[in-house]
């Protein structure tokens, strides 16, 4: 019982750092985007700020049951992928609920947020919602193919499919991480990262001002805040899968923040970079070179 | 459709619906797939006909922190009206980047809390003006841009301007000028914040108390009044 | 042309297997078992002098049955066929004065001689066939000579039906009181060459006669009238 | 015993005598000429009864006391009792149904019609050869006088031709004769056989015997002059031709065959297999009946032919086989000429008539199954033997060409009847007089009695094995009970058979016990929706009883035999399910053939695969000799047919999805298994050892993965709700095969999880949709929307269905995933593997598709007082819901027994339990937890939201933002049409219908060449004839030049 | 040296060859029928002269004849031909009689005119 006390415990401190991890890096990086275009930026506060307001937003409004219930299910995706993700090598404090499922569990636990979100989505009955969610599937079918390639590469590689092993495989300096040893599968799983976090130029999904910001239009106030707090905590997890599988793990939070901070900022430095692609686009795109990728690291190691 | 409900689907005998036909507001007749007679009304079926509720501010320092917070994180609904509407964007601009004070755009009205009436408007603008304010989920403020707002400006006599916006809904700011310039829009923005921080920007449920009198002031000028009093 | 070659390809091809069949013929020296027995038996156990008569009436006679029956076949198809078509009516001339009064005068003879070619029809060069078909000819004489009268065909109707009655209840006689369906041993065979001898062949020759006389004849009559009553 | 020479003596003697009554006392003429046919039939019956009771053997009859060869002898032997009893009840039958013309043309058409008969039998009879020419002669005369019955243009055209045709082949059997006379010296059959004068004399001799005899039966394409009058003349002169005519013809064909020797046998066979074949390509696009029963007729006489002909391979099976073609055409056919004649239209179409006479239409439908070569009717067994036979001498190109010819007789008979049970295009009524409908029903009961017979014959030791079959036939019996009632009894029976089952296999074999569970228990959830339905719901309830009893003789099939006809009984009881559906003739109808020509693979595959072997039992699948790799792919090929795998799936979207709606959920969720079972069997059978790196199980699984990516996208892009559901089958399926094919113990443990977790999905999708589609009357999604608020709980059990779908934690569907995963990276199949998963992706498309259109967004003005589905579709749903949240929670549970199924195959323990988590060398999981913390976390993050926004406000459908506009209808803001445009423009090439176009050149090609081929009946007379001359000539060069 | 029976046999040939010549080229439905009837008559020569033995008489026998194996032809062909020119007449009259009834449908005699059905 203490056990599971303890564990919780932990749990949420490891949540409450990776959420304001995840608060503290969107003010970072739009502020570096803001220097790079010659302006100040936001305050580094302002998701706090954001936060807080939409929290306190007086009047809602529900169109339904699976409208209200889309954001949690979007956020239970959001941190139950966090729960299943083991964050710190060697610390069992930080491996949150890794011991419940392996890769595959996460790969697919990431659309149950989706899914649920885009119900919810659906049941607004807006139908820039419906297009942004038919944009968001249709491009994340795709996104995933690099993805699963490069997921298989490493399994074969490292001969487990837990992500705990993997790390522990990658130990021991730069020479044994992924990105290295298995450079090609690395780069199928990056450019994969690039549609996994919808920035440019694969954010048609939102596509803030021809299709109000996609499937969540017609969520506002605490929604809103749902959304943001998972958005947070989804983005920093899922760059620390990446950095579980390509980049040897963090044996500590200072690597960790070190680490996510640097493969957001990846996708967004590509993102100022390039415009934006139809959606047609980035799904041929993603059926091209990270495909071609992706075989290139199956047939190399079979 | 079948010609039964064509026929039904003949516009009332008011004098509102004659004057102003619009088909898929009108009553109609359907039959449902087990040939049962549905009569649809638009407005009362698929519009909420509640009347606005007030909601009251929370305990006091609450409500202080929670409005400090409005205050720093403006979301601005840019309803470009007139040429207001140009002034607008360089707000964004490295010049005077509103970011840095908390003011960013949403594209939809549900995510906003700041309403920014750029400049004229034209009864036809109104109507829609009115739906985007209702919208707005609590607490919304409106910033009125630009003299035409005030008293109509050049366009004083104009038989389609309205000439006081806010005989047709709550403002809180009017910031004056032909055209104001961004700075000015600061300006005005951070008297917003003033009256936020100081919980007198209640415009929500000032609109809601004075409901009555607003509707009859919107609904004397615009003629074609087809949605329910209250755009939930 | 390329039609008539093919054609005549075919026509080549046929005559080529019919020529690969005839080349291996060899006109047999002596006659074979079947036929050696009947030349040497038959005579004791059909007595009928006419070999052909033998096998025809006695050894083959279910054929010799099948091939009245086809007759009586025909009869009756155009009975109930060609009486019922529709189309335009023939008009029926008279005929010349000639065939009248030949008619008139050869009838008899021609009559006389077909009973006189199937009575002695198991001793000489004839039998029921032959004789039937010359006493048709004779009623069909005397039809072509007078056209216009109506010929009595219930009398040729009956005669017919007797006649195939009576063969048929020969043959059974044949199983109850002799060796089998047909057989003609059920009266005693006689001597050979007198002209009641061979069995029953005699009879069955007479009423073969008969039967295939009044069949030629409803035959030509129900071919030439045609047109006329119809069927109910 | 009465010798059957009174046959002739009573047939020619009333005849004769009829001649008295010509016109007046037609009473009389009438009752003598009936009792004389029924004497016929009787002294052919007492001496049929004396073969098959006693041990009478065979009677020579002397004519004229003399013995043969110096005088004509019949012969009375079992097969010309039999064939006798055929051709004169078919006589009686006839006369029966021809009273009103024997009342208008009186004695001499009775004349005709005796003579027409006695001919008959004596041409069975007869021992002589000269005997033989002239009744044949009296037989072909007294047809072509029956041809006038109808007395205009057409029909007298056809009898001239007839005429004709017969005089120059009688000329042909005339000269025959005179050769083998002077060769043989003799005109005694059986002693000409013997003659070694024909055999010196050269090939000509007894090719002009037997050639005459073949022209006699028509063979393609010398026989313009038979189709037409099939055509033009009365039905019953048809049914005449075709039975007893034939049967006759046939018969005498045997007799004379020894004759041609070991190459007059081939010809025979050979002839046999292009009329075979051509009559039916000519047949397709027939649309006159009774011409296109001709060319049915016509194609199985070439298959006794070719029976006759490969005489000297089958051996003493011949007769059997020949019998059993011949009975079954015999009673089918004369049944539908007789049918045809009640209705008395030409064109195809008219036959919807029928469904306003259930009798007629069920035994319509039963006579046409039977033409087709199904089980359980005779000619089934006859070419199951033939085949079996073929193989076992290694014949493969026979089998092929046999089947592919009977799956073209298939085409244009299952049209024919998809006409008959669905067609209402018709504006007329028939008049069902008693004398016509009596012979019918009597053809009907002879059939079933022989399917009896057949049935006792080869299975009277496992008559237990049919008793879910009799079942099935009571359903047809107590049809006139209300639904409800029958509802209530087939539940009844599904539960014995259920306890059976469970009685028999449970701890016994227990992969066939899992597969009984779902296809019994799966039957009786998805019959539960059948209490929605008032009235009658005539055939429901038999078709699908006998879906469902075929279903469990799969099952319990100990043998090739047994489980082909359990196969084949599924086939038709399905068949007849999907064709109730309210456009369903199209899509039933490709069904039907998709299902024939896998299941001629299969019977092609088991006859490889038992060749060589002692038995049949299913065990021969793991000891084939004979083209082993051949034989595997055709079972596969047969099976996977079923199971809708690419290439082979073009039938399942449209059956699917425009069946009824409880069936929908009958034939997704559990019918497609038996294509799973199969699979299974035949994988089990070339075992695990051997199947490892087959190149089979490798093609099969690239097949699947592929199969599955091409079903999901073309889910994705579907507008119809219940075609998505059918094309997410195709691809469900996929991953099926996929899984099986990996072959290990983790490939098959996911087989067996996507395959429980499919049957329980897909039935509730099917019922959830069905129950939307119950109340809205329409497919079509962006029709429907906004349907959550009016059915909540139909809502709630899709959306769990789809998330077991989708393979997303915590639902069981992610069970199948996780062993699919570490089952794939464990064979090394890596590409395959990831483009499974690519499909599973695509799921989420269509997955959300459905979700969405259905009940999100706008509800629509017509639906605002549609009710919640029926309480009898929720049932099944929460029950079957119930089972996956059992499965999801404790996979253990349910996954252990799996793994000790597999472990009699592959023993090896991949897949380990440690407390709950599931271990591979691979990686771990462990539902429980996961499902415990998911519905936690859920719980706290509701709470969460619920804490931070306050007094929500419950607003309506058009209370959206829309930039400063309103919608204007629900139909205009329902975003459902289309909705993966992008995605369609991106990826959209892969599911052009590449595959369909394909089927549809074949098919359209395939009629084109019938089309092509037919024209050579000209109509013309002449042509016959030529065509009759220039048969003989090629064949007879064609064998002059390759000896 | 060409023998009697060959010269009945070359006749009968002939004949069956003229016959089918003109079944499948002449249009005239009367022809087609004589046609028919010339094919008859020489199965029936053919028939004749195969049963032909050399230099034997009739097989009648009467006081003229004391070893009748030694001295008549074979009896046999002679009763078929009688059997089969009965046949061939009854069809010839059938066949006529259809011509009669074709001719009166349509008017016309060519074969190539009663093509209703086909295909």
């Amino acid at each position: 019982m203490e056990n599971i006390a303890a564990k919780l415990l932990w749990t949420f401190l490891g949540l409450l750092i990776v959420l304001n991890w995840g608060m503290l890096k969107t003010s970072i990086v739009r502020k570096i985007v803001a220097r790079v275009g010659g302006r100040y930026g936001i305050r580094w506060y302002q998701p706090w700020i954001n936060l807080i307001k939409l929290y306190g937003t007086r009047g809602q409004l529900s169109h339904g049951v699976m409208f209200y219930l889309g954001p949690v299910f979007r956020i239970a995706g959001g941190v139950g992928l966090f729960l299943f993700m083991p964050l710190i090598f060697g610390d069992p404090r930080w491996s949150n609920f890794a011991f419940a499922g392996d890769l595959i569990l996460l790969l697919y636990f990431k659309f149950f947020g989706m899914l649920g979100m885009a119900l919810g989505a659906g049941e607004g009955g807006h139908p820039y919602s419906a297009i942004g969610v038919s944009r968001g599937l249709s491009q994340y079918t795709t996104v995933e193919i690099p993805f699963t390639l490069g997921i298989i590469a490493l399994a074969v590689q490292y001969d487990t499919l837990s992500l705990t092993e993997m790390v522990a495989a990658q130990q021991g300096g730069i020479a044994n991480w992924t990105i290295v040893t298995n450079p090609i599968a690395s780069a199928a799983l990056l450019f994969s990262m690039l549609g996994i976090f919808m920035h440019a130029p694969f954010d048609l999904v939102k596509a803030p001002n021809e299709i109000p910001i996609g499937p969540p239009t017609e969520y506002h106030g605490s929604y809103l805040g749902v959304l943001r707090t998972n958005a947070a905590i989804m983005h920093i997890t899922e760059a620390v899968l990446f950095m579980n599988l390509l980049f040897g793990g963090a044996n500590n939070w200072i690597e960790l923040i070190i680490k996510t901070f640097l493969i957001y900022f990846i996708t967004v430095f590509i993102g100022v970079v390039f415009p934006r692609f139809r959606i047609e686009q980035s799904v041929r795109f993603f059926l091209g070179v990270p495909l071609i990728l992706g075989i290139l690291a199956i047939i190399l190691i079979m | 459709m079948s010609e039964e409900t064509k026929h039904n689907n003949q516009p009332e005998n008011t004098e509102e619906s004659n004057k102003f036909p619009k088909e898929h507001l009108q009553k109609r007749t359907v039959y449902s797939p087990d040939g049962e007679k549905i009569e649809i009304d638009p407005l009362q079926d698929y519009y909420l006909q509640d009347r606005p509720e007030r909601r009251d501010p929370r305990y006091r320092v609450v409500e202080k922190f929670l409005n400090w917070a409005r205050s720093e994180s403006l979301w601005i609904l840019g309803f470009g009206t007139g040429c207001g509407s140009i002034e607008l964007p360089p707000l964004t601009t490295p010049r005077f980047d509103a970011f840095r004070f908390g003011i960013a755009m949403r594209p939809t009205p549900r995510q906003s809390n700041v309403f920014i009436i750029s400049g004229y408007m034209s009864i036809k603008t109104l109507k829609r003006a009115i739906r985007s304010y209702e919208q707005m989920p609590d607490p919304k403020y409106v910033v009125a841009l630009g003299s035409c707002t005030i008293n109509g400006g050049m366009y004083f006599d104009s038989y389609n301007t309205i000439n006081r916006l806010d005989k047709y809904m709550p403002v809180d700011v009017y910031i004056a000028g032909c055209m104001p310039r961004p700075e000015a829009l600061i300006a005005g923005f951070n008297k917003l914040k003033q009256r936020i921080k100081e919980g007198r920007a209640e415009g929500a449920n000032e609109y809601v108390q004075r409901f009555d009198e607003y509707k009859a002031n919107q609904k004397q000028i615009i003629k074609d009044w087809n949605m329910p009093d209250y755009n939930w | 042309m390329i039609k008539k070659l093919t054609f005549l390809a075919l026509i080549a091809g046929f005559g080529y297997m019919l020529w690969t069949g005839l080349a291996k013929y060899n006109a047999a020296e002596s006659l074979n078992r079947i036929s050696s027995y009947y030349a040497q038996d038959g005579l004791e156990e059909v007595g009928a002098a006419n070999l052909v008569t033998a096998v025809v009436v006695t050894y083959r006679g279910l054929d010799t049955l099948g091939e009245v029956s086809i007759l009586f076949l025909t009869a009756s198809i155009l009975g109930f066929f060609l009486v019922s078509g529709k189309g335009p009516k023939i008009p029926l001339q008279d005929s010349s004065e000639i065939l009248k009064t030949a008619s008139k005068l050869l009838e008899p003879i021609i009559l006389l001689f077909g009973i006189y070619v199937f009575i002695n029809g198991h001793l000489t060069p004839g039998g029921g066939f032959q004789g039937g078909a010359i006493l048709a000819s004779a009623l069909i004489l005397a039809y072509l000579a007078n056209p216009k009268e109506g010929i009595n065909k219930s009398i040729f109707r009956i005669t017919e039906s007797i006649s195939g009655v009576v063969f048929i209840l020969i043959g059974i006689l044949g199983i109850v009181l002799a060796g089998g369906f047909l057989d003609n041993r059920i009266i005693p065979v006689g001597s050979i060459g007198d002209l009641i001898s061979a069995g029953i062949i005699p009879i069955i020759y007479i009423f073969v006669g008969m039967k295939v006389g009044a069949e030629l004849t409803s035959i030509v009559t129900n071919l030439k009238h045609s047109p006329k009553n119809n069927v109910e | 015993m009465v010798t059957p020479i009174y046959i002739i003596a009573i047939a020619l003697g009333i005849a004769f005598s009829l001649g008295f009554f010509s016109k007046g006392s037609k009473g009389i003429a009438s009752s003598l000429f009936y009792l004389a046919l029924t004497a016929l039939t009787a002294i052919a019956g007492q001496w049929l009864i004396a073969f098959l009771t006693g041990d009478q053997s065979t009677v020579e009859v002397f004519t004229s006391g003399f013995k043969p060869p110096f005088s004509i002898s019949l012969q009375m032997g079992f097969e010309e009792a039999v064939l006798l009893s055929m051709i004169n009840i078919a006589g009686l039958l006839g006369a029966v149904y021809l009273f009103d013309q024997f009342k208008k043309y009186g004695a001499h058409l009775m004349i005709t019609y005796l003579l027409l008969i006695m001919g008959l039998d004596v041409i069975v009879m007869t021992r002589d050869l000269f005997n033989l020419f002239v009744f044949l002669e009296i037989a072909s005369i007294a047809m072509a006088g029956m041809a006038l019955i109808t007395n205009e243009g057409k029909s007298v055209q056809a009898g001239f031709k007839y005429l004709t045709a017969t005089a120059i082949i009688s000329a042909f059997f005339l000269i025959g004769i005179i050769f083998a006379y002077n060769f043989g010296d003799s005109l005694y059959i059986n002693e000409l056989l013997m003659s070694e004068g024909i055999l010196k004399a050269g090939m000509v001799v007894s090719f002009l015997i037997i050639m005459p005899l073949i022209l006699e039966l028509k063979p393609f394409p010398a026989n313009g002059w038979g189709l037409d009058m099939y055509q033009a003349t009365h039905p019953a002169v048809g049914a005449l031709l075709s039975g007893a005519s034939v049967t006759a013809s046939a018969y005498v064909l045997y007799k004379l065959a020894p004759l041609g020797g070991e190459i007059g046998y081939q010809v025979i066979a050979i002839l046999g297999l292009i009329t075979f074949l051509g009559s039916n390509l000519a047949g397709l696009k027939q649309s006159h009946t009774r011409r296109m029963l001709g060319y049915s007729s016509i194609a199985q006489t070439g298959l006794v032919m070719i029976v006759i002909g490969l005489q000297p391979m089958l051996g003493e099976m011949t007769l059997w086989i020949a019998f059993s073609i011949l009975i079954t055409n015999f009673l089918a056919k004369s049944g539908l000429f007789w049918l045809a004649g009640i209705i008395n239209k030409d064109e195809l179409k008219s036959w919807g008539i029928l469904r306003k006479h259930p009798i007629l239409l069920f035994l319509f439908v039963m006579f046409v199954i039977a033409l087709s070569g199904l089980p359980p009717f005779p000619a089934f067994f006859g070419k199951w033997e033939l085949i079996m036979a073929l193989a076992n001498s290694g014949n493969a190109w026979w089998i092929g060409l046999i089947l592919l010819g009977s799956l073209i007789e298939a085409v244009y008979l299952f049209r024919w009847v998809g006409y008959g049970i669905k067609d209402k295009s018709f504006d007329f009524s028939i008049n069902c007089s008693t004398y016509k409908t009596i012979p019918i029903y009597i053809m009907g009961a002879g059939l079933i009695a022989f399917v009896g017979y057949y049935l006792n014959h080869y299975f009277g030791d496992v008559v237990w094995y049919f008793i879910p079959l009799a079942f099935a036939a009571l359903m047809f019996i107590l049809d006139f009970l209300p639904a409800k009632l029958k509802n209530i009894i087939a539940i009844i029976g599904m539960g014995g058979y259920a306890y059976y089952m469970y009685d028999h296999f449970l701890g016994v074999d227990n992969l066939r016990f899992f597969f009984a569970l779902i296809f019994i228990v799966g039957g009786i959830l998805t019959l539960i929706p059948g209490f929605t339905k008032s009235g009658k719901r005539l055939g429901f309830y038999p078709a699908a009883l006998l879906m469902f009893s075929g279903l469990g003789m799969l099952i319990s099939a100990t043998d090739l035999l047994q489980f082909f006809i359990a196969w084949e009984i599924m086939t038709i009881g399905s068949y007849l399910l999907i064709i109730r559906g309210k456009n369903s003739i199209k899509h039933a109808f490709s069904y039907m053939l998709f299902s024939l020509g896998g299941a001629f693979t299969m019977l092609a595959g088991f006859a490889f695969a038992q060749s060589g072997n002692p038995g049949i039992g299913l065990e021969v699948l793991s000891n084939m000799n004979y083209l082993p790799g051949l034989a595997a792919a055709l079972i596969a090929i047969g099976f996977m047919t079923k199971t809708a795998s690419l290439g082979l799936h073009i039938w399942l979207p449209g059956a699917h999805a425009e069946a009824e709606s409880d069936v929908s959920p009958m034939v997704s969720a559990i019918l497609l298994k038996a294509g799973v079972f199969g699979i299974i069997l035949l994988f089990i059978g070339i075992g695990a050892e051997a199947a490892t790196n087959h190149p089979l199980t490798y093609t099969l699984g690239w097949l699947g993965a592929l199969t599955a990516l091409i079903g999901n996208l073309g889910a994705a892009f579907q507008e119809d709700a219940k075609r998505l559901l059918a094309w997410s089958s195709i691809g469900q399926l996929g991953y099926i095969l996929f899984a099986f094919s990996i072959m290990t113990h983790l490939g098959w443990l996911a087989g067996l999880t996507y395959t429980a977790n499919h049957a329980a999905f897909k039935a509730i999708l099917f019922l959830g949709i069905g129950g939307v589609v119950f109340r809205t009357k329409t497919h079509n999604m962006y029709e429907m929307g906004g349907l959550i608020k009016k059915m909540p709980l139909t809502f709630i059990t899709v959306l769990f269905a789809i998330i077991t779908l989708a393979g997303i934690p915590p639902l069981s569907g992610f069970a199948g995933k996780w062993l699919f995963y570490n089952a794939v990276i464990m064979k090394e199949w890596y590409l395959q593997g990831t483009i499974v998963f690519f499909a599973g992706i695509i799921a989420f498309l269509y997955s959300f598709r459905i979700l969405y259109a259905v009940f999100l967004g706008h509800l629509k003005d017509k639906h605002r007082k549609i009710k919640e589905a029926p309480i009898w579709y929720l049932i099944p749903q929460f029950l079957l819901m119930g089972f996956i949240m059992l499965f999801s929670m404790q996979p253990e549970l349910i996954l252990r027994p799996f793994g000790d199924m597999i472990s009699a195959y592959f023993p090896t323990d991949a897949l380990t339990w440690d407390n709950g988590t599931a271990l591979t060398s691979l990686g771990y999981w462990n539902g429980f937890r996961v499902g415990v913390i998911i519905f936690i976390l859920f719980g706290i993050l509701f709470g969460w939201l619920f804490l931070t926004s306050r007094k929500v406000k419950k607003i309506k459908s058009f209370n959206i933002v829309y930039a400063g506009e309103a919608p204007e209808r629900p139909e205009t803001t329902h975003m459902a049409h289309n909705l993966f445009a992008g995605y369609n423009k991106a990826l959209g090439f892969l599911v052009a219908p590449g595959i369909t176009n394909i089927w549809k050149w074949i098919d359209e090609s395939t009629h084109d060449l019938g089309d092509f081929i037919r024209r050579i009946y000209t109509g013309n007379a002449q042509t016959y004839l030529v065509h009759i001359v220039a048969y003989t000539v090629i064949v007879f060069m064609l064998i002059n030049f390759s000896i | 040296m060409m023998a009697l029976e060959h010269i009945t046999l070359i006749i009968g040939s002939s004949l069956i060859l003229l016959g089918l010549w003109g079944l499948i080229t002449q249009k005239n439905l009367i022809k087609i029928v004589i046609s028919f009837t010339l094919v008859d008559a020489g199965i029936h020569i053919l028939m004749i002269s195969l049963g032909y033995l050399k230099n034997r008489t009739a097989p009648i026998v009467d006081g003229t004849i004391d070893n009748a194996v030694e001295q008549i032809v074979d009896p046999i062909p002679q009763a078929m031909v009688l059997t089969a020119i009965v046949i061939g007449l009854g069809i010839t009259a059938l066949m006529l009689s259809f011509v009669i009834r074709l001719a009166k449908d349509k008017n016309s005699l060519n074969v190539s005119n009663f093509k209703d059905l086909k295909w």
